[in-house]
């Protein structure tokens, strides 16, 4: 069986690096790979060169099995795919479930890494996992290098300079990873979080966590956020007024699975933020936390910054498709057997990730 | 009461001695890591095997032809004696894991 | 003249070293002397007395000789081929002898009395029913507990309902035949010490039979402070001073140690001779069910395991995150360094709640980046690692993942830590982990619980590593 | 006594913010700013309401008897300036000397912060000092951005990540503020410098201090790098060239004063490093101590991002503006007396820092 | 005979009082009660005494009754006035009383057999002959010891060169005019109980004479346990049991403490003795010159300065970073606010190498920010703070910053941490900082010089507090 | 030799008792704090004062009219009783840090 690793489109990562194409063709499986696809991740096709054909992109569409590609493809590409082919990608149907039917129509078989169960056995291939923690630390990259000011506190001869609050506003993985990155460089963080259950994982990494008591909480949710009351909303939205107009930095990162974005930071608690403050809004892709955020847009509101950008793994390719590629792999583990497809339908994994059977 | 008074002038040293016994008893025991405590518990034990002692001595002033008597001291010895050695060896290997490292 | 001097001397020596000796074995690293001391001490006395110059001794030496042999090839045999986890119970045997020895010596001394060979007074006679009685306790209790130690006999089996009330008759009695002994003598059948004596020994079972087995180590101890007593009462039979003093310190120290113990257990002695299998529970796991044992550690006893150890592996989890127990982890890994130890971290690539979370711990207590392992590195060496700490992890190290095919994480690679010599988990209670499945690992036989909080457990256990 | 406060050209950065504004009317200056000067740093115009007067630019230069303005002034700007006025700015006389002449010529009074000893008294007027720290740490955060990877270690489900390598080429303020920021942030981090000194200074801040034998010491420079020997130079650069080979990041702080900066990475260094590695060169404005580092330009080189900016102060200008006004108001409280100039030539700092005289 | 009985117990007793009391004593908990109970052990005892029947007992109470009034008085006053800081001395001179009085039951009997009033044989003369040397030792050198604490006599007044040879010969004469008085009795003169009551005397000056003023506490340990070998003696000559025993016991008991001092400072007892002033200079703080002393304090001292004061704030310098002590200077707060001291840090701006530099160190051991004070804020609670420890700071507390127009860093704002009531400086030397210039703090009366790497300081300030 | 061998067989339960005393002496003492050596030696000092009662039994035997003993004694007395006193008195002073705080 052969798969084909497409070049991204506005994407430096790629789904297989060098290191993880090893391991692939230990599995039995033959590779290629679109010329140039890893080049701004930091491959080059030549450390490609002994474990993949590297081609161009018609004859990969054309000869391989299986298609790997991290952003969903559009049509125009689905348009070049022959029937029956078989593409692992991320379909994100709990968005729009119109996508299977395209798919099934277009008799392509699918695979969508989004749909991997969040449980602890799936945990290496669960690419929302990886790609998250990416996005957390980078959000604080992005937040110190557009703040006017320093993170950590500084008592120097030319004055002494208090540390920058940070507020995380949704704990999951990314909130995590953004506490962490946030606390290493020195700022005072704080979290909030609809999920009581991650108070504990909040402050396990030392930040405060801000409650906001009354959240409704759905056990049954597998572990993802529900839909909470309007009077919740209201009481959360005066309390993240109150904390936003302290914050130096604020990073959003709440979503509820399959809908839009909660907006939880309204234009007005933006006027009241201090001139200089930055709001990076990882949500963004779902409409934004915060009422502002232009989707993959930097703007400036009353000298806040808002950075609206839910795609911030993009923006550290190589270990990005390192971890990417890691996922895959083992995803393909337990799909592949001797080179050869061989799907245990059974499997809550593979049942989840196929989402055209 | 004069009995007592009696004993105590007679014995008093002796009195004084065993005192003094239980109290270095209870303070050469203070401060024990509890994994010494089998160890300690089993050293202890070989030495209360000093009751031996009685078996010797009143083997060595039974007459020669009193079978009652030197059977009983010797199996008196027999037990004594397990409990001493045994007692001793087995301490010893119990603490065979503190030896000193390097 | 001369002579009997000298032997006064060494009598006085071994005397000496008993203590300083019994003083050794109490701290860790002097204790091996410590034994060896007394033993010598114990080898003194004894060639002492096989030659004190005695009035009207025949010596017998043959006898002695030969019962000096027989024990001490049976002692000398038994504790080398004892298995370490079944040592207790060998001491619990030993003990049993002494106490037997010293029933014999008062049996002896009754049926001379009784027999027309000597004429003992009432003070006479009180040290010598004493001995019996304290004697018979010591060996049968003894006994008993051996048997319930080895688990030959089972807890149930040998209680009676109310069977304090039971032990109170068996003391109201034996004190009573013991004074009406002594006081009626010489109006005293031999039969009637036969009858004491088997009412002592049955005493004895009784005494021992409704304390749970967990706190057998603490019976122990207390019926060998009972042999130091009867040994020192014999002591007085003999007028002899060493076993007089010896006796009476090993009673003393016995006794402490046995308030010890129970202390280090939570418990009071009285609870523990009277509490029977209600309290001994507690000595048990907390969430123990079923037939599944955890065995807990205490810290001291940790503490040791990882002093003495050549190479020692950390495996952090969450738990170490809650407990922010991370710089006393750090502290803990330099103090072992210091002693020698060579300590690693392995981190499973799942640990905590956020990809890396266990980095970023680690990072702010500044392990250095060259001690951690992941997963593919650190399982190839748990075979030849001494002890593995798991410090509030859960999910992460555990075996189902792959020997239980219906297991919710079957097929995980996971840290395979049961692989070492010694395994000591770190965590509050035997609760579940982030993925809500039980974890066999507690239950391995090389596995020992250390229950508490972690950042408690760490600080504790840093002490306890500096005191040795 | 007038002080005027210029807004800054290219910079966002203002000489004078509100919290120092009370503080230099207590010295009984009194205080004009040009309308709009603090913006760019996060200070409004109404912040300065009580304190200043804001007033249009032109005003300004004419009735404020002295200006402070952070950069260098330009021809431009002087020929407006009326003789007798006096200016307070960094002139850098030891680049290039002429500059002294050209005032002096046109009859101003001019104070180079940059000419004030780097004595402990003098610290708390040491702008070098201050906006050094500034730019080691925006350098750490600019080259994070810039990797393609992550800087902390990584043992996760999809892959375990190795700590980035950092290397910082010359330890003084600023290089050392560039590792105390890495190493908060989970890199490993090695450092240069010609200065044996500084070996326990880099130590102390948990950095392993890479040396070359041989430098030439100058006890006399004034704790300044003083030039080296073309040998050691040579060593040093093989040296450096091993290093960065392993090293993910380069950040060079290395500067002589009055002198071109020290090219210690050569062009086949770079073409050596890994791609996605990144070059941040605080000495670019002085030549660079990447012979391939371009002034204010992030260039990449064959996957390596060469950034070269030696003004990163500017970019975090809140801070940096309160620092620096600190450290003018340092320095005028030791020229001022009651609302007027009273310089005591005797002063080392003010006849250091009078450069007309 | 009931009463004489009672009283046998009741000295029973106080000696049993006396042992618990020491061992008490050696623990800081129960050290107080400790003190209390041998007292009353004591009071026991010397009441039981003044009551026990004797033969051809005059009484004479008024006397009695007298001295112990006038002496009682005496001692309480003493104890209730004297200074803190001048107890030592006060102890050295207590003991040298309790020598002098066994001294004066020394020369009694001498006095009575060379006067015909009584005819002691050669085994109590010895006896007698050694209270009188030890006792005199004793009495003289602890006025010595008392004199070169107090700061009377300073130490190279009173010695000679060679002066171990001069003891030497003191010895020998000693012991032989005690040999000779013992062997040659009856043949021996008043006039020689005299002289060698003298000569014993001026032994006791010289043997404390070359040893150094800060090791005095080591020799009054020493003197102290003689004084109890003199009264186990004096036990002898009065064939009293409680006297005997109780001095044997505190002679043992002071011989083990003085081992045990001379641990503390690294030295060994004979190195202490014979040592003189070659090695007493290492107390003194290196460094030293000219007039100005830096007065240096022991990690113990310095512990107890700050576990019993109320509140602390640390000064950083880059001495902490060197040392990289920072997390074991977290670890010394923790402790210390969890015995309710307040811990702050004053950070001054330009403290290390780099502009935030102890930002970045305590950040990395995660001292909260709250904590930590900047130079406007530190100042104004200087006076109100019990104890500043500088950890590696410098030029940052230089004084001459603020008070010496000359010095390059006049006119600098420092921490003016010479105005707490106590200041803990922690450096390796008394060597200049970053500006080269002399620090007058380490000289000012309320410093206190910690010499020694910051990091090792600091883990034993730590273990010290542990011990609290 | 003889002589030895006859005061050890008349005395031998004082020697026993005073090496058994020795030991305790030394076992008391053991894991002082450093803190501690001060008052502990101050402690002990107060102790050895106990060759007071030297001095009180020397007055109580002695004759009313031997002023030369009564003198000396009382003296010794006075000086006995100050150590005691003064020794408990200061140590006990220097305790008073150890006060239990709260
Ligand atoms: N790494 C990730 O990205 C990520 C994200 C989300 C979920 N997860 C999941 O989280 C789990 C991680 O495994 P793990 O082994 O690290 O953790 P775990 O399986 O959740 O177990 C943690 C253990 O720590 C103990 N604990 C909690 N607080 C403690 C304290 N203060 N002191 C001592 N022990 C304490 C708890 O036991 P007691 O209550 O008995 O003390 C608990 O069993 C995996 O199932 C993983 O799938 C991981
Ligand atoms: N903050 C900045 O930006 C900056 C930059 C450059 C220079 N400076 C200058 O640096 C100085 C800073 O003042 P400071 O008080 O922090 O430092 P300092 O005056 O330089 O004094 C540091 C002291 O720490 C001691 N020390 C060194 N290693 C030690 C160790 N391992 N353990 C214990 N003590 C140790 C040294 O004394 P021993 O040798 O006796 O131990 C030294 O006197 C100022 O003069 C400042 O101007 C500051
Ligand atoms: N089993 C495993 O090992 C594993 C690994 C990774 C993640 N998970 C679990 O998967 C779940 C989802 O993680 P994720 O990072 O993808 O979450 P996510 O991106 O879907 O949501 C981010 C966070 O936002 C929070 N949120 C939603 N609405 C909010 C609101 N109105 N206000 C504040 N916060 C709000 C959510 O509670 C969540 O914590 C988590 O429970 C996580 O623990 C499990
Ligand atoms: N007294 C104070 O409190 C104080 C405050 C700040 C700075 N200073 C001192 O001022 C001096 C200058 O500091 P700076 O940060 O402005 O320095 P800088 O910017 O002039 O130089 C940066 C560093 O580059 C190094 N360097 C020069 N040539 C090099 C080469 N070829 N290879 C490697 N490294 C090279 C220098 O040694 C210096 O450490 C330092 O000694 C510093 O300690 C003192």
């Amino acid at each position: 069986m052969i798969l084909g690793v497409l070049k991204e489109t506005d994407d430096r990562r790629v789904a297989v690096v060098p290191q993880v194409a090893k391991k692939l063709k230990d599995l039995g499986l033959e590779l290629m790979i679109e010329a140039g696809a890893g080049t701004g991740a930091g491959y080059r096709d030549a450390d490609y060169a002994d474990l993949a054909k590297v081609v161009a992109r018609d004859t990969l569409i054309q000869q391989a099995d299986m298609l790997a590609v991290i952003n969903q493809p559009d049509a125009a590409l689905l348009d070049h795919v022959p029937a029956g082919k078989y593409l692992v990608s991320s379909f994100a149907p709990f968005m729009d479930d119109s996508v299977v039917e395209d798919l099934k129509r277009r008799s392509l078989h699918a695979f969508s890494m989004d749909m991997i169960p969040r449980t602890t056995l799936a945990q290496s291939m669960d690419v929302l996992s990886s790609m998250a923690s990416i996005a957390g630390y980078k959000a604080v990259l992005k937040a110190a290098d557009h703040l006017l000011k320093y993170f950590p506190m500084m008592i120097t001869a030319a004055g002494s300079i208090k540390p920058a609050k940070v507020l995380v506003i949704g704990a999951g993985v990314a909130g995590l990873q953004a506490i962490a990155t946030a606390r290493r460089l020195g700022a005072v963080v704080e979290a909030f979080d609809t999920r009581s259950a991650v108070k504990e994982e909040v402050q396990s990494l030392g930040a405060r966590f801000v409650e906001v008591e009354g959240a409704t909480e759905d056990a049954a949710a597998g572990g993802y956020a529900v839909a909470q009351s309007e009077e919740y909303m209201r009481r959360q939205r005066e309390l993240v007024q109150e904390r936003a107009r302290s914050a130096n930095v604020i990073i959003t990162t709440a979503q509820v699975r399959g809908r839009k974005a909660p907006v939880i930071i309204p234009a007005d608690t933006v006027e009241h933020m201090q001139p200089g403050s930055v709001i990076v809004d990882l949500a963004a892709s779902t409409g934004g936390n915060c009422a502002l955020t232009q989707n993959d847009q930097v703007i400036n509101h009353n000298g806040v910054t808002i950075i609206g950008d839910s795609d911030l793994a993009g923006d550290m390719p190589q270990d990005a498709s390192f971890l990417y590629a890691n996922n895959l792999l083992n995803l393909l583990k337990i799909m592949i057997k001797d080179g050869e497809l061989a799907l245990d339908l059974e499997n809550e994994i593979i049942s989840s990730a196929c989402i055209t059977k | 009461m004069d009995q007592l008074i009696q004993f105590y002038n007679q014995n008093d040293l002796l009195i004084w001695l065993l005192i003094f016994t239980i109290i270095l008893g209870f303070e050469v025991i203070s401060k024990v890591p509890s994994v010494l405590h089998t160890p300690l518990m089993s050293g202890a034990n070989a030495i209360s095997g000093i009751v031996i002692i009685g078996a010797i001595v009143l083997i060595r002033q039974a007459a020669p032809d009193d079978y009652v008597t030197l059977g009983i001291g010797t199996l008196g010895i027999v037990l004594g004696m397990t409990n001493v050695v045994g007692g001793f060896a087995v301490t010893n290997r119990m603490l065979e894991m503190f030896k000193k490292k390097k | 003249m001369e002579f009997q001097f000298f032997i006064d001397v060494a009598l006085l020596l071994a005397a000496i070293m008993f203590i300083i000796g019994l003083r050794r074995l109490s701290s860790p690293d002097t204790a091996r002397t410590g034994n060896l001391l007394a033993a010598f001490g114990m080898g003194v006395a004894i060639i002492a007395m096989l030659i004190y110059p005695l009035h009207s001794a025949t010596n017998n030496y043959l006898w002695i000789a030969g019962g000096m042999v027989v024990g001490s090839v049976i002692g000398q045999q038994a504790a080398m081929k004892v298995k370490l986890t079944a040592m207790p119970q060998l001491v619990s045997l030993f003990n049993g002898f002494g106490g037997a020895c010293a029933v014999l010596l008062g049996f002896i001394e009754l049926y001379k009395a009784t027999h027309g060979q000597s004429q003992p007074g009432v003070g006479e006679l009180l040290i010598v029913v004493f001995t019996l009685l304290v004697g018979s306790v010591s060996f049968t209790g003894s006994m008993l507990a051996f048997a319930k130690l080895d688990g030959r006999v089972k807890d149930r089996k040998v209680t009676f309902r109310n069977h304090q009330y039971l032990n109170m008759a068996f003391i109201a009695i034996t004190l009573g035949m013991s004074v009406y002994i002594a006081v009626a003598y010489p109006a005293v059948s031999f039969g009637l010490v036969i009858a004491f004596i088997i009412v002592s020994l049955i005493y004895g079972f009784s005494f021992v039979a409704p304390i749970g087995g967990a706190d057998m180590p603490v019976v122990i101890s207390l019926l060998n402070s009972f042999t130091g007593l009867t040994a020192a009462a014999a002591g007085l039979i003999y007028d002899n001073q060493i076993m007089l003093l010896g006796g009476v310190f090993v009673g003393a120290a016995g006794t402490i140690l046995t308030v010890l113990m129970c202390q280090a257990m939570n418990r009071s002695l009285l609870n523990v001779v009277i509490g029977g299998f209600g309290s001994s529970a507690s000595s048990i796991a907390p969430g123990a069910t079923g037939d599944k044992v955890a065995r807990s550690i205490t810290p001291a006893d940790a503490a040791i395991l990882l002093y003495y150890s050549k190479s020692v592996v950390f495996v952090p989890g969450y738990g170490l995150a809650v407990a922010q127990a991370q710089k006393d982890c750090k502290e803990l890994d330099e103090l072992l360094e210091a002693n020698g130890v060579s300590v690693k971290y392995a981190i499973h690539p799942v640990a905590g709640r956020m990809p890396g979370h266990m980095n970023v711990l680690l990072a702010e207590a500044d392990v250095p980046y060259p001690k951690l392992l992941d997963l593919d590195e650190a399982n190839p060496i748990m075979d030849q690692t001494d002890v593995v700490v798991v410090v509030g992890a859960n999910d992460v190290v555990n075996p189902s993942a792959i020997d239980e095919p219906g297991s919710p994480i079957y097929g995980m690679p996971v840290l395979e830590v049961w692989k070492a010599k010694n395994v000591i988990v770190m965590k509050r209670s035997l609760s579940v982990g982030y993925a809500g499945i039980d974890n066999p690992l507690f239950y391995h036989e090389r596995n020992h619980m250390l229950f508490g909080d972690a950042k408690q457990s760490m600080q504790e256990l840093a002490r306890e590593v500096k005191e040795l």
